[in-house]
């Protein structure tokens, strides 16, 4: 064997192990491992590839259902949805690279998550995003969010795949650490579906898309690492992303696919051809032996610890029989692509790499990829408890106008068109919502039906109360597609979290997954995939808990989508869901009086349950002209909302009755609320169907005018012309990034 | 006074453009062409600056704005005085 | 009649616009793949949307060296449709079959939403069936679409009436905040001087059905299926 | 051989990236700096060429491929032999 380095404490450290964990390498391989071989364990057992902290957990969310044709595992989780077709959909984080370097990690981010799902034979049909930035008076911060903004949309537009929506939140805890998740969803038939499995004794193994260079080698050991001063020199591990390139591996890749030329196939994302060899390998109970003399190379003199470790983009592994090899590099060569054979499918279950001629890498690939130790974290709720604070602390408004404009210009609930206009969100002709709906709403051509794609997660619940905000994340993600009109078939999720060493960080991630099991429980839609992306603290500062949750929804006719905005005046308002005494952890108290504080709205989720059932029954007779749920900004943002997402700007009058503060009534953030339009004459049937499902209905007011008109026992709250608001909404993000 | 700053990707970075601008020369026969790397050129105009002046702020300036010095380097020059 | 819709490596508007064009339209329509030498009997072609080559270098400038480009070239001179859509009509540009370049956005961001253009002239293949002053709602999607071209070279557009298509506001007007990228006196769509080739940067195949918010793109379709059929 | 082409629009036209950075400098109060314009560069590595048909090549290519000559210009030099 060569590169016969010593590997003492200080290499083991570097490569981010433990002792123990490098004491039970040496027991699993039975001899001390060379460098490569330290790197190839070094990578796979990494926190960001092996799930070791978090794996016990998220063994609780639930994963099965008759529609899941692949749970959490592959690269993507699939859902059929029958007529033939599958939806294949993931959402991955792209945080540490993103902070870096925003433009080409947030890009990288992006053709990552395309390839999950193209690799497993589905066209990439929609993508969306969920970004986490500090505040923006920081110049820091806008530079990254212009950053990347722009390389999402780079690298997404070149693709040519929709990004349709997406999430977008501000806090101080990301100035260091900003979030960038991205998800997309593919549609397959179902009977070409591909998996990362290395079947077939003697099988041919080739490498395809981009040459191999030094690029971001040790990305995944990064990505499980907090950030310390030592910042500046982890930063030469940043990949440039080739969005051209990815679109020929797409066509190429669905073209050897279509034809029935591949066995097994992965895609080449962080930990290069170590994970890519081995997984497809252990998957498959097979070994791989390669040769690295003949991995197609950027650089000269890469060594085999390099070649193996890169993290260089566009690139996958095919496994294929041998009389289709030449078949499969015909297709390759007509996209300009090279497909080399670069080994073959072995029995014995190991991972054989050659180089120059010797054998530099000899491990069983079970090792690598299955046996790596789990841990069952020690956790701890933090000590002081959460500040809770009482509504009589909180004092209120003078000018009620004045602070709702205020709140309008909070970047959370601010327009995010400066964000989604840079994002081609109408390629592929299947968009049927634009930005700017609850959830996006994709047709499927030469079909009455649609999917429905939205990702929430508000970390500021999921900080102050992580069980509970756990909960609200999947039932606001519900309740979106519930307003257009779209049952829930299947979630993926994202899960941004501190360092797990920390016991208060690991009882956040429990709790929070605890809660976001029992609401899929209860809303019986299963888990198939997700990402966990620990670590995110810069200088020993955590961000929030941040879950993002991705789920895809059904709608059976999409003529009868709902969209939020206003139809029409003279409709009536009518609210589903009950207002109570909640203003804790509000946008509302956060932006406005600058505190962070409270309990969470509280949410039954049986309640929850029927809201959405309501709103979907009246969706589907027929009986609603729009439907918005309410978040951040409480009950008047989202009627403004729907003022906003009219035609015309029309405005509306809200006549309230109830108990409540008018602060707590307009701003605070209950759960479980849906305000939809309808006509007078459909007022009974729907009030029909929400006492069928025993939820709260009341009429608020109607729509009309051109102003937003706010009264509650019929003392006026205030009044403001529509315009006024819209313009504080919609230049609030601009105006950060204006040129002074 | 005039300077030239020319930022280009770190050689160990993947050049997408170069390379498909390379590719394309190959197709035209241009086939004494073995490498092609594109990177950006600055021409700058300065007023009322000493040379000592230049010295301490063009490279500030390219580290900083100009170029991202995580996956690029850059160089300067005076090309009028 | 008969459409072909180019291939390039890196366009992504191909599908779609062979979608609007054979089944919306119900037209033959067949894909043109970027190497070969054969139009296949088409009679107009379209040279779809996307970032061909990866609009390295410049949007459409590697496209122009594509073998097939040499076919279109005289299918066009010798008076043959051809419709260039957003990567398509920047294409065109490079060619030179069309005058003048395109520039950066005027904000230097990708941009895409939908637009209202002017039809300024409708004795055109492209525009016959709708009215001059209409104005149609499409979307735009592209980061080099700001038109340039030297002042003599405008002259000459607008002595031509070249300029088939102007950015205005819903109105109809020519509103400095309706020229969205910066163009050149609010070009959208630009034809030679024969009147046979079209280059616009809006997207008539993403407004060409109702669900998709929009059918005003159907106008430029429905145009060149007429004339194709009246010739 | 190494060539290095420098292609940037010509002064009649309005280069927006080069005042965007401008402006971002004036900001940083770099007020130093009276103008910017940005270009690009390409670094072409050439194999097996005379002089001669260098000379002939490369004004060839630029013209060609590397700028478009409507808003472009050019200017090229050795810089390894
Ligand atoms: N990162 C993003 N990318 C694309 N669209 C986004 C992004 N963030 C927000 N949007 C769009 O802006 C709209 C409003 O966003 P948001 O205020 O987060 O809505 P909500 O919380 O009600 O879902 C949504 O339709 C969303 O799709
Ligand atoms: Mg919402």
């Amino acid at each position: 064997m060569s590169e016969k380095t010593i590997i003492d404490e200080q290499t083991i450290k570097e490569h981010n192990l433990t002792l123990d964990e490098y004491a039970l390498i040496q027991e699993l391989i039975g001899r001390e491992p060379n460098l490569t071989e330290l790197g190839i364990f070094s990578l796979m057992w990494s926190e960001h590839c092996s799930y070791k902290s978090s794996k016990v957990h998220l063994k609780k969310l639930p994963v099965t259902g008759k529609n899941v044709i692949q749970g959490p595992g592959e690269n993507a989780g699939i859902i059929d949805i029958g007529e033939g077709l599958v939806a294949v959909f993931k959402i991955e984080s792209h945080n540490h690279p993103s902070f870096i370097e925003p433009y080409q990690g947030a890009a990288t981010g992006v053709g990552g998550i395309l390839r999950d799902i193209f690799t497993m034979g589905a066209r990439p049909i929609a993508a969306m995003n969920s970004l986490r930035f500090g505040p923006l008076d920081i110049p820091k911060n806008r530079s990254i969010m212009d950053g990347v903004v722009s390389g999402i949309a780079g690298y997404g537009n070149s693709f040519g795949v929709p990004m349709v929506g997406g999430d977008v939140y501000f806090n101080d805890c990301y100035s260091l650490n900003p979030l960038v998740n991205a998800f997309c969803l593919g549609l397959a038939e179902k009977d070409k579906i591909f998996y990362a499995r290395a079947e077939g004794f003697d099988n041919a193994v080739l490498y395809v898309g981009s040459k191999t260079g030094r690029d971001g080698i040790h990305g995944a050991t990064m990505a499980s690492a907090e950030f310390g001063e030592d910042l500046e020199e982890k930063r030469p591990n940043v990949q440039v992303g080739d969005p051209f390139k990815e679109k020929l591996l797409l066509e190429a890749c669905l073209e050897v696919m279509d034809q029935g030329l591949v066995v097994g196939i992965q895609d080449m994302g962080a930990a290069g051809l170590t994970c890519s060899t081995t997984e497809m390998a252990a998957n498959a109970g097979t070994g791989i032996e390669i040769d690295l003399d003949l991995v197609p190379q950027r650089e000269e003199g890469m060594t085999p610890y390099e070649i193996m470790l890169s993290e260089s983009q566009e690139r996958m592994l095919i496994v294929a029989e041998e009389d289709k090899v030449e078949r499969v590099q015909e297709v390759f060569a007509k996209w300009d692509l090279d497909a080399v054979r670069i080994g073959r499918v072995t029995e014995g279950g190991r991972l054989h790499v050659k180089w120059h001629g010797e054998t530099v890498v000899e491990i069983p690939v079970d090792s690598v990829v299955n046996l790596c130790p789990a841990y069952n974290r020690e956790y701890s709720p933090p000590s002081p408890p959460q500040p809770i604070i009482e509504n009589t602390t909180i004092s209120t408004p003078q000018n009620y106008k004045e602070v709702f404009l205020k709140l309008l210009t909070s970047p959370t609930i601010a327009n995010k068109e400066w964000v989604f206009r840079q994002y081609d969100h109408m390629v592929q002709t299947n968009t049927a919502f634009l930005p700017g709906a609850d959830a996006s709403l994709l047709r499927i051509k030469d079909q009455k039906r649609a999917l429905a794609i939205t990702l929430d997660g508000n970390s500021l619940y999921t900080y102050l109360e992580p069980r509970s905000g756990g909960k609200i994340a999947v039932a606001e993600a519900c309740r979106n597609l519930a307003c257009v009109g779209a049952t829930p078939i299947g979630v993926t999720n994202c899960l941004n979290f501190g360092n797990p060493e920390k016991p208060e960080i690991m009882w956040q991630f429990k709790e929070v997954v605890e809660g976001v099991a029992e609401a899929c429980q209860t809303f019986d839609i299963p888990v198939t995939g997700g990402n966990v992306s620990f670590y995110n603290d810069t200088k020993g500062v955590s961000i929030h808990p941040t879950p993002v949750l991705g789920i895809v929804g059904m709608v059976d006719d999409i003529d009868k989508a709902v969209s939020p905005g206003f139809k029409e005046e003279g409709h009536i308002i009518l609210l589903l869901g009950e207002n109570k005494d909640e203003l804790g952890a509000s946008e509302y108290l956060r932006w406005v009086l600058r505190e962070e504080k409270g309990r969470t709205p509280q949410i039954d989720l049986d309640y929850e349950k029927r809201v959405h059932q309501v709103c979907l029954d009246a969706i589907d007779q027929e009986l609603l002209f729009s439907a918005h749920d309410i978040s951040e900004g409480g009950l008047a943002v989202c009627a403004v909302e729907c003022a906003f997402l009219s035609p015309t700007n029309m405005g509306c009058s809200l006549d309230l009755r109830s108990d409540l503060r008018p602060d707590v009534l307009l701003f605070g953030e209950t759960q479980s609320r849906i305000l939809v339009t309808i006509s007078d004459k459909n007022l009974e049937a729907v009030l029909a169907l929400a006492e069928k499902h025993k939820v709260t209905a009341a009429v608020l007011g109607t729509t009309g005018g051109d102003t937003f008109k706010i009264s509650v026992n019929d003392l006026s709250i205030f009044e403001v012309p529509v315009l006024e608001a819209y313009n504080a909404w919609k230049q609030a993000i601009p105006e950060y990034f204006k040129v002074r | 006074m005039k300077i030239r700053v020319l930022v280009s990707y770190k050689d160990s970075v993947l050049d997408p453009q170069g390379q498909t601008v390379k590719n394309a020369l190959h197709t035209l026969n241009y086939d004494c062409v073995k490498d092609v790397r594109q990177g950006k050129v600055f021409e700058l105009e300065l007023e009322e600056v000493s040379p000592e002046k230049v010295e301490e702020v063009i490279p500030e300036i390219a580290h900083t704005v100009l170029a991202n010095p995580i996956i690029e380097k850059f160089e300067w020059q005076v090309i009028e005085e | 009649m008969k459409f072909g819709v180019v291939v390039f490596p890196g366009s992504n508007c191909d599908n779609d616009t062979l979608h609007a064009v054979r089944d919306v339209f119900e037209q033959e329509a067949e894909f043109l793949w970027h190497k070969d030498h054969d139009l296949k009997g088409s009679d107009c072609i379209i040279l779809p949307g996307g970032f061909s080559y990866g609009d390295y270098l410049r949007s459409g400038a590697i496209a122009r060296f594509s073998p097939l480009m040499q076919e279109v070239k005289e299918f066009a001179l010798k008076g043959g449709i051809v419709l260039g859509i957003c990567n398509g009509f920047q294409v065109l540009l490079e060619l030179g079959l069309l005058p003048g370049a395109m520039m950066r956005n005027k904000n230097l961001k990708f941009l895409c939403q939908h637009v209202y253009l002017r039809i300024e002239n409708k004795d055109t293949p492209f525009t016959q069936a709708g009215h001059e002053g209409q104005v149609l709602r499409i979307p735009i999607a592209h980061f080099d679409g700001n038109y340039y071209t030297d002042r003599k070279g405008l002259k000459e557009l607008e002595r031509n009436q070249q300029i088939v298509l102007r950015y205005t506001n819903e109105e109809g007007y020519l509103t400095e905040e309706a020229n969205v990228n910066g163009s050149l006196d609010h070009c959208a769509g630009l034809m030679n001087k024969a009147g046979n080739v079209l280059g616009m940067m809006p997207h008539p195949e993403r407004a060409s059905e109702a669900i998709l918010g929009s059918r005003d793109g159907r106008l430029i379709f429905q145009s060149i299926i007429n004339y194709i059929h009246h010739t």
